[in-house]
């Protein structure tokens, strides 16, 4: 037999249920949250329970910078590269400042699965700029001592 | 409803699009996305036109047809946005024509040619080769695709087989299977649909590379050979060889969809396994024998059998596949020839 | 210096501003009760007579929105934008944050106006304070009888939700935002029909910035004359304006239309760092056109920025002095929009990335004029002729910075190792 | 709304599916009737996974509740039908939904729910393919169906009627064409002296036979026997696609005098005495008349190999050699000349009307445009629709100890029969071999995986093929088709027939199964 995928259910373009479907996005939130990503598994889930086919799953989730089609470490570094963390100083600066401290380059993950780095679009903290956001916490006005003081605490955690 | 479309006096009927009412009068604009089963997409953006009394240049794909419209499609405005959107499609990928299935038949090639590009004009896509080669008969060139959409709408809404997708976001973003997986690994039942909607050369017919040029094939209307719904078939015939076959868009039952053996199973007749001679078994095998030699042993044989043990002891099976007039022409001889009713075919399987 | 009382950020400084209980003490959910007792014709004549125009950027008459919906519709909903992603403006998360309900409040007299029984609200995926402190508010206001059914006696039910964005800047365009909120990818719909004839589910829907309807409990309060009276002859009421970039004091500040760009800068946000010269001034956030330092003392406000060569947009102030690379900024602005184009039509999608190419070889030392000159085609190009808002405000950056300052990209073209070709 | 019952439509009718999928996308109901959960369940609003063979009993079941409940259709009931009170007492008698059930396999609710979708929605349509008829009750399960539709109100409307999917391409022109033992053309009957009398004068003969001629088993079962003596089959690969290949390859072998017509050396063709080559689709011009009676134009694109020919001229040939000339000369003289002229229900269909989409019959003057659906109106061609009581007969084997499974067999999408055009189309790059397709709850109870080779054997053969396991099989039930000589389901199947129609009972028997070691 070749390797080609049986059809199976559920299937799109028909039959959508417009109020199941409008829970995609917090459909696809509790699925990251099993393994910071969204692994072939979680995406299957999520068609099921909402009754669309995985591929239109996985082009909605696609589509949104916070869904990850691949793993991640477990806390994910996003500096603000925005144009008012820029004029403050911040965005690759803070970038650069991570990276060298943690040894990885944009898009990386550290060898030990803790940290990836990344750059996100404008936090909507150019008051409070330079910004940048580890998983659900936002961290503001940064310097490098408050870098460091962020990461050394996160590096302590087992 | 009368409209004027540059400078000349049309009858359109009411309800539609500026694109329909030009297309319908023989007048060419450039589009890329708009497919007339799939509808607008206002995508592509090349059919731009200029409206007398609006200052802004509309998508003459989804603009509808007003009573007394004034429609210019050729002027520098005009002309100038359609230019720009060709030029960003040739950007946008590699548009190598000279190696392309679709060449001839490529609805981007037409509209560059339409628009006079000359090689000044448009700036050259080189991105690295980006091939889907893994499904049976359809291959897949990324960078020969505009993310036109029509495939998506096809496959979503037409056949309704909901495989191709589109992935990611902005420039990035691509067509996809299922989720995200080679084509040939997909779900994916190879009906060809969006091969048949596609504008480019980004979803082509394998079977078909290098058989013949779009110039070259004549199209040739018959209905397909397979199950009961007499889908209609476009046989693209290079020197009397089927080279692909489409479906006839504007025509019944099928409106231009097929079904993977509709579309790719008609190549069994260039078999090298075809009956070519007629054969007469000899001592357990067979020899090649003449036409006369052949139809004289059956016709005697048959004499011989009525002669001695009356017509009914001798019976025909039809074919269901063949055609009507094959099918009267035996049953004819069954019952005046040889004056028996002992005629059937396998129509209940 | 113009010091005004603020309106819809009187309460964000207070001790646990984003409570229930100190939004009631401090006058919370009075409109509401006033609101019910209107017609809901009577609350819209009202909006519409304040001559309030969303804050979501595009300015347009809220109440002539509200009466873009069919009377006779059987279901219509409202969604509420709190989508902000327009790099420069924090003022949206800063109230979500700080005092929801006032939004909240507003949510339920434009709900009760139209005739909605369900809203959603729409909140950016980054904001997870936002997130949580929208649903604290919703499940406070339902204890309170200020939601669910019958609220406070009056008959009118209404059911609220909240709806997590998942990083998309698109979702803040009203019709990707409905897609979104059906569990779609977030492209924009064609318009027409607009979303007040068909919008969520394809029924009519109204959809809303979160500071326009902060503004509506304060219209119905204190009148629409008293709102009609701040602000200039098109732009009425207050605004928040969110200052960043090279000031000493970047932050929120609410103040009347028609207050001068240069006071804000000066005045309000501490004036420019270290003393230095203003280069150009970006004045509505970065999909409005880039202002030169000579167009300070434009008032803010719909119709002078207009007149200016710019746009109110989110009244997203970014200044920049005068050691800023303009080359840099452009480039990074059109990063953001590159990335956060939908990909859908083909002058966003490819014209997009074509200029970033420009842009990212200029700014890295490896650009020529020919860069210059396709960055103006495509940046023409596209204008205008994009499927949706988006890729014209890609646009609008790259043609100002050009029309302002093009020496710059000449220089950064001439210093290249192409060189000149 | 739509009614599918023993259809797998996106296998076996891609294209028609598609259009029933752009309805239910748009909000039509589809209801599917089952033993499989195949695709087309995917996009049903209510499917029930009856038992093989159990249609009747579900049917009347469904038709007790409509009548006990009074939901049916009797407006139309009264003023077009007749037999319904008899009809109505054996139904509310003898098919309680209980007993439905207890046959069919499906919940009282379930049948309930569907009863009362039936009688919500008019004009439903009802489709089905060989799972109604191909069974020993084949018949009768048509007539349910009509029953069915009959009670309901659906007949004569466009979007509604009893709508069988024909197999093959021309199956529907076949009989057209009367290549059945008991019609001319266009279902004339022989029995009737004046047809008779028609045709003996349009070909200029005497003595043509009033008395109908036997079907293909029967044909077969004579061949031992030696009351057929002589065999001529055209196109056809009976040693493959008849129930019980043993059995069948026996008769052929029995036969004194084999004829075939084929484009290519078959397992059929090797019984033959003698073998004409044919001319293949598009190297002949014609008609097929597909499922709804459109008649449509197949067209010449180049010649026959080597010297292959036409199977007309074959047969005309024939004719000559045992003194018979006839004039015809080519497809569309046939058409034209013959066919048309004496066939009523076609007198208008001819080539020049044809050139692009077909015609579909009746159409019987130069003008008429057509007929798209029959019935209209609810006048049926007999006059009234004919309420007639079918009972419930259980296949004629079914599932015992020493045979626990049923094996019902079919088509599949990448293949069609016996694979003499698909598998010389490439088409084995998507399906290269034949699978038995058993449920996931059979597959770990016998210790089978994914891929494995199994064995699977009847009362009448045994095949090795690999297994699928899928969900779309139920427990209890392997599933194969007949594609490939290799495993080809009908080394099993059993012979048997409906004994109204001949029809073998190719979706059911009783077979065992277990991992190949």
């Amino acid at each position: 037999m070749n390797n080609r995928k049986e059809f199976k259910s559920p299937v799109g373009g028909a039959i959508v249920d417009p109020a199941k479907r409008s829970m995609m996005l917090a459909a696809l939130y509790i699925a990251q949250e099993q393994n910071g990503y969204l692994s072939e598994e979680a995406i299957q889930q999520v068609a099921k329970r909402l009754n669309i086919t995985p591929g239109d799953v996985y082009s909605t989730a696609s589509f949104y910078s916070l869904f990850r089609m691949k793993p991640v470490g477990r806390y994910v570094i996003q500096v603000c590269e925005g144009i008012s963390c820029y004029l403050n100083d911040g965005a690759e600066r803070v970038a650069d400042y991570v990276s060298a401290k943690l040894g990885i380059k944009l898009g990386e993950t550290t060898s030990d699965g803790k940290f990836t780095l990344e750059t996100v679009q404008c936090l909507a903290s150019c008051g409070t700029a330079p910004a940048m956001r580890v998983n659900d916490q936002l961290y503001e006005n940064l310097s490098p001592a408050i870098i460091d003081d962020i990461l050394e605490r996160l590096m302590g955690e087992v | 409803m009368k409209v004027t479309i540059n400078g000349k006096r049309f009858e359109i009927p009411p309800g539609k699009t500026i694109l329909q009412a030009a297309q319908a009068n023989g007048i060419y604009i450039p589009t890329l996305c708009y497919h007339e089963k799939i509808g607008p997409l206002a995508k592509c953006r090349a059919c731009a036109v200029e409206i007398k009394g609006n200052p802004n240049l509309v998508t003459a794909c989804n603009t509808p047809v007003t009573d007394g419209m004034e429609i210019v499609t050729d002027s520098d405005r005009a002309v100038a946005a359609q230019r720009f959107v060709i030029d960003l499609a040739l950007s946008s990928g590699n548009h190598d024509c000279i190696i392309c299935e679709k060449s001839g038949a490529c609805e981007l090639q037409d509209a560059a040619y339409f628009l006079k590009f000359e090689d000044k004009d448009f700036k050259k896509g080189d991105y690295p080769p980006n091939i889907d080669d893994s499904s049976a008969f359809i291959r897949v060139d990324h960078n020969r695709c505009i993310l036109c959409g029509r495939c998506v709408e096809a496959c979503n809404h037409i056949v309704v087989n909901g495989v191709i997708q589109i992935i990611d976001r902005g420039f990035t973003s691509h067509i996809g299977f299922d989720n995200n997986i080679p084509m040939g690994e997909s779900s994916c039942v190879q009906c060809g649909e969006c091969t048949q909607v596609c504008p480019v050369g980004a979803l082509t017919s394998k079977k078909s590379i290098g058989k013949g040029r779009a110039w070259e094939v004549e199209k040739v209307r018959t209905t397909c050979p397979y199950c009961g719904v007499g889908c209609q078939l476009e046989l693209h015939v290079k020197n009397g060889m089927i080279v692909k076959v489409t479906g006839v868009e504007d025509g019944s039952p099928n409106k231009g969809r097929l079904c993977v053996k509709g579309r790719y199973g008609y190549d069994f007749i260039y078999s090298e396994d075809r009956l070519t001679v007629p054969l007469i078994k000899e001592k357990g095998t067979f020899r090649e024998a003449s036409w006369d030699e052949a139809l004289d042993l059956v016709a005697k044989k048959f004499k011989d059998i009525i002669k001695k043990h009356g017509p009914d002891a001798i019976a025909g099976v039809s074919c269901a596949r063949s055609t009507n007039e094959d099918s009267y022409q035996m049953q004819k001889l069954f019952r005046s020839v040889l004056k028996t009713n002992n005629i059937d075919h396998c129509a209940r399987t | 210096m113009t010091n005004w009382e603020p309106v819809l950020l009187a309460n964000v400084n207070r001790p646990n501003s984003e409570k229930i209980e100190t939004y009631l003490r401090y006058g919370g959910y009075e409109a509401l009760r006033k609101a019910l007792k209107m017609t809901p014709d009577q609350v819209t004549a009202e909006v519409k007579a304040s001559e309030i125009r969303g804050r979501g950027g595009a300015g347009f008459p809220t109440g002539v929105k509200w009466g873009f919906l069919p009377k006779d519709a059987p279901v219509k909903y409202l969604a509420v934008n709190t989508d902000e992603g327009e790099p420069g403006t924090f003022k949206d998360r800063l109230i979500v944050e700080r005092d929801p309900h006032s939004i909240l409040e507003g949510v339920i007299i434009a709900a009760y106006a139209i005739g909605a029984n369900r809203a959603f609200v729409y909140i950016r995926g980054e904001f997870f304070l936002g997130v949580k402190r929208w649903i604290k508010a919703i499940s406070d206001a339902y204890q309170k009888g200020f939601l669910g059914k019958n609220i406070l006696g009056s008959g009118f039910d209404l059911d609220v939700s909240v709806h997590r964005g998942a990083g998309a800047y698109i979702c803040g365009e009203e019709t990707a935002m409905i897609e979104s909120l059906e569990g779609k990818r977030g492209v924009p719909r064609t318009k027409p029909p607009f979303p007040a004839q068909k919008g969520m589910w394809d029924e009519p829907t109204i959809v809303q910035n979160c500071e326009t309807l902060a503004n509506v409990p304060h219209i119905i309060l204190r009148g629409a004359k008293w709102y009609a009276s701040i602000g200039t002859e098109r732009s009425r009421g207050m605004k928040i304006f969110c200052v960043s970039g090279h000031v000493n004091s970047p932050g929120n500040f609410e103040l009347p239309f028609g207050i001068p760009l240069k006071e804000i800068i000066y005045e309000h946000a501490g004036g420019v760092r270290r003393g230095r010269n203003i280069k150009a001034v970006i004045p509505g956030g970065t999909s409005t056109p880039i202002l030169s330092s000579e167009k300070i003392n434009t008032p803010m406000a719909f119709e002078t920025l207009q007149g200016a060569g710019s746009a109110l947009g989110t009244g997203a102030i970014i200044v920049m002095d005068e050691t800023t690379d303009m080359v840099e900024v452009v480039r990074r602005i059109t990063r953001f929009y590159v990335h956060e184009s939908c990909g859908y039509c083909f002058p966003c999608r490819i014209g997009g990335q074509r200029m970033l190419s420009s842009l990212e070889r200029l700014a890295g030392g490896k650009g020529s004029n020919k860069d210059i000159e396709d960055l103006e085609y495509v940046a023409k190009g596209m204008y205008g002729r994009t499927f949706c808002p988006l890729g014209t405000g890609m646009a609008e950056p790259i043609l100002s910075a050009l029309r302002l300052f093009r020496p710059e990209f000449e220089m950064k073209a001439a210093e290249s190792d192409a060189g000149y070709f | 709304m739509f009614f599918c019952i023993g259809t797998n439509m996106t296998e076996a009718h891609p294209v028609a599916a598609t259009y029933l999928k752009n309805a239910v996308e748009k909000g039509a109901k589809l209801i599917v009737v089952d033993p499989r959960r195949q695709r087309l369940t995917d996009y049903a609003t209510l499917f029930a996974q009856i038992k093989v063979g159990s249609d009747i009993a579900f049917l009347n079941g469904l038709m007790h509740i409509l009548i006990k409940e009074d939901l049916y259709d009797k407006k139309f009931v009264e003023q077009n039908c007749e037999g319904f009170e008899e009809f109505k007492k054996h139904i509310l008698k003898n098919y309680p939904p209980q007993k439905a059930s207890e046959i069919s396999g499906v919940s009282v609710e379930k049948i309930r729910e569907i009863a009362h979708l039936l009688a919500s929605i008019k004009p439903c349509l009802l489709c089905y393919t060989l799972g109604i008829t191909e069974h020993t009750s084949g018949r009768n399960n048509v007539v349910s169906v009509a029953n069915l539709q009959m009670l309901l109100g659906n007949m004569g409307l466009e979007s509604a009627g009893v709508n069988p999917l024909r197999g093959q391409n021309n199956v529907q022109g076949a009989c057209d064409m009367g290549a059945l033992p008991n019609v001319y053309p266009g279902y004339q009957a022989v029995s009737d002296p004046k047809i008779k009398e028609k045709f003996e004068k349009a070909w200029g003969v005497t003595g043509l036979s009033d008395k109908p001629g036997l079907m293909i088993p029967a044909m077969l079962e004579a061949l031992p026997t030696k009351e057929v003596r002589a065999l001529y089959i055209f196109g056809e690969n009976m040693a493959n696609s008849e129930p019980d290949i043993t059995h069948v390859e026996h008769c052929l072998e029995s036969a004194q005098f084999l004829v075939c017509n084929d484009i290519f050396p078959t397992e059929t063709t090797r019984f033959a005495h003698v073998v004409f080559p044919a001319a293949a689709w598009s190297e002949d011009d014609g008609t097929f008349t597909n499922s709804e009676r459109r008649v449509s134009r197949v067209r010449k694109v180049s010649s026959p190999p080597g010297q292959a020919k036409p199977n007309w001229w074959i047969f005309k040939e024939i004719a000559r050699r045992m003194g018979s000339t006839w004039d015809s000369a080519g497809g569309q003289d046939i058409w034209d000349n013959e066919i048309s002229v004496l066939t009523p229900s076609m007198a208008g269909i001819k080539y020049a009307r044809i050139e692009g989409d077909g015609l579909q019959w009746p159409c019987p003057t130069l003008d008429h445009p057509g007929t798209p659906f029959l019935h209209r109106d609810g006048k049926f061609s007999r006059g009234k629709g004919l309420f007639t009581v079918a009972d419930w007969t259980p296949p004629a084997e079914i599932a015992d100890a020493e045979y626990p499974y049923v094996l019902s067999t079919g088509r599949r999408l990448f293949h069609y029969h016996t694979r003499t055009q698909t598998g010389r189309s490439g088409l084995d790059a998507i399906l290269p071999e034949e699978t038995a397709d058993i449920s996931v709850e059979d597959a770990k109870k016998q210790g089978i995986a994914n891929g494995d080779a199994v064995r699977v054997w009847s009362r009448r053969g045994e095949v090795t093929v690999k297994a699928r396991v899928t969900e779309e099989v139920p427990p209890g039930m392997v599933w194969m088709a007949f594609h490939f000589r290799d495993g080809n389901a009908n080394w099993l199947t059993n012979p048997v027939f409906d004994p109204y129609t001949q029809t073998a009972e190719y979706k059911a028997c009783a077979v065992n199964v277990e991992k190949k070691m």
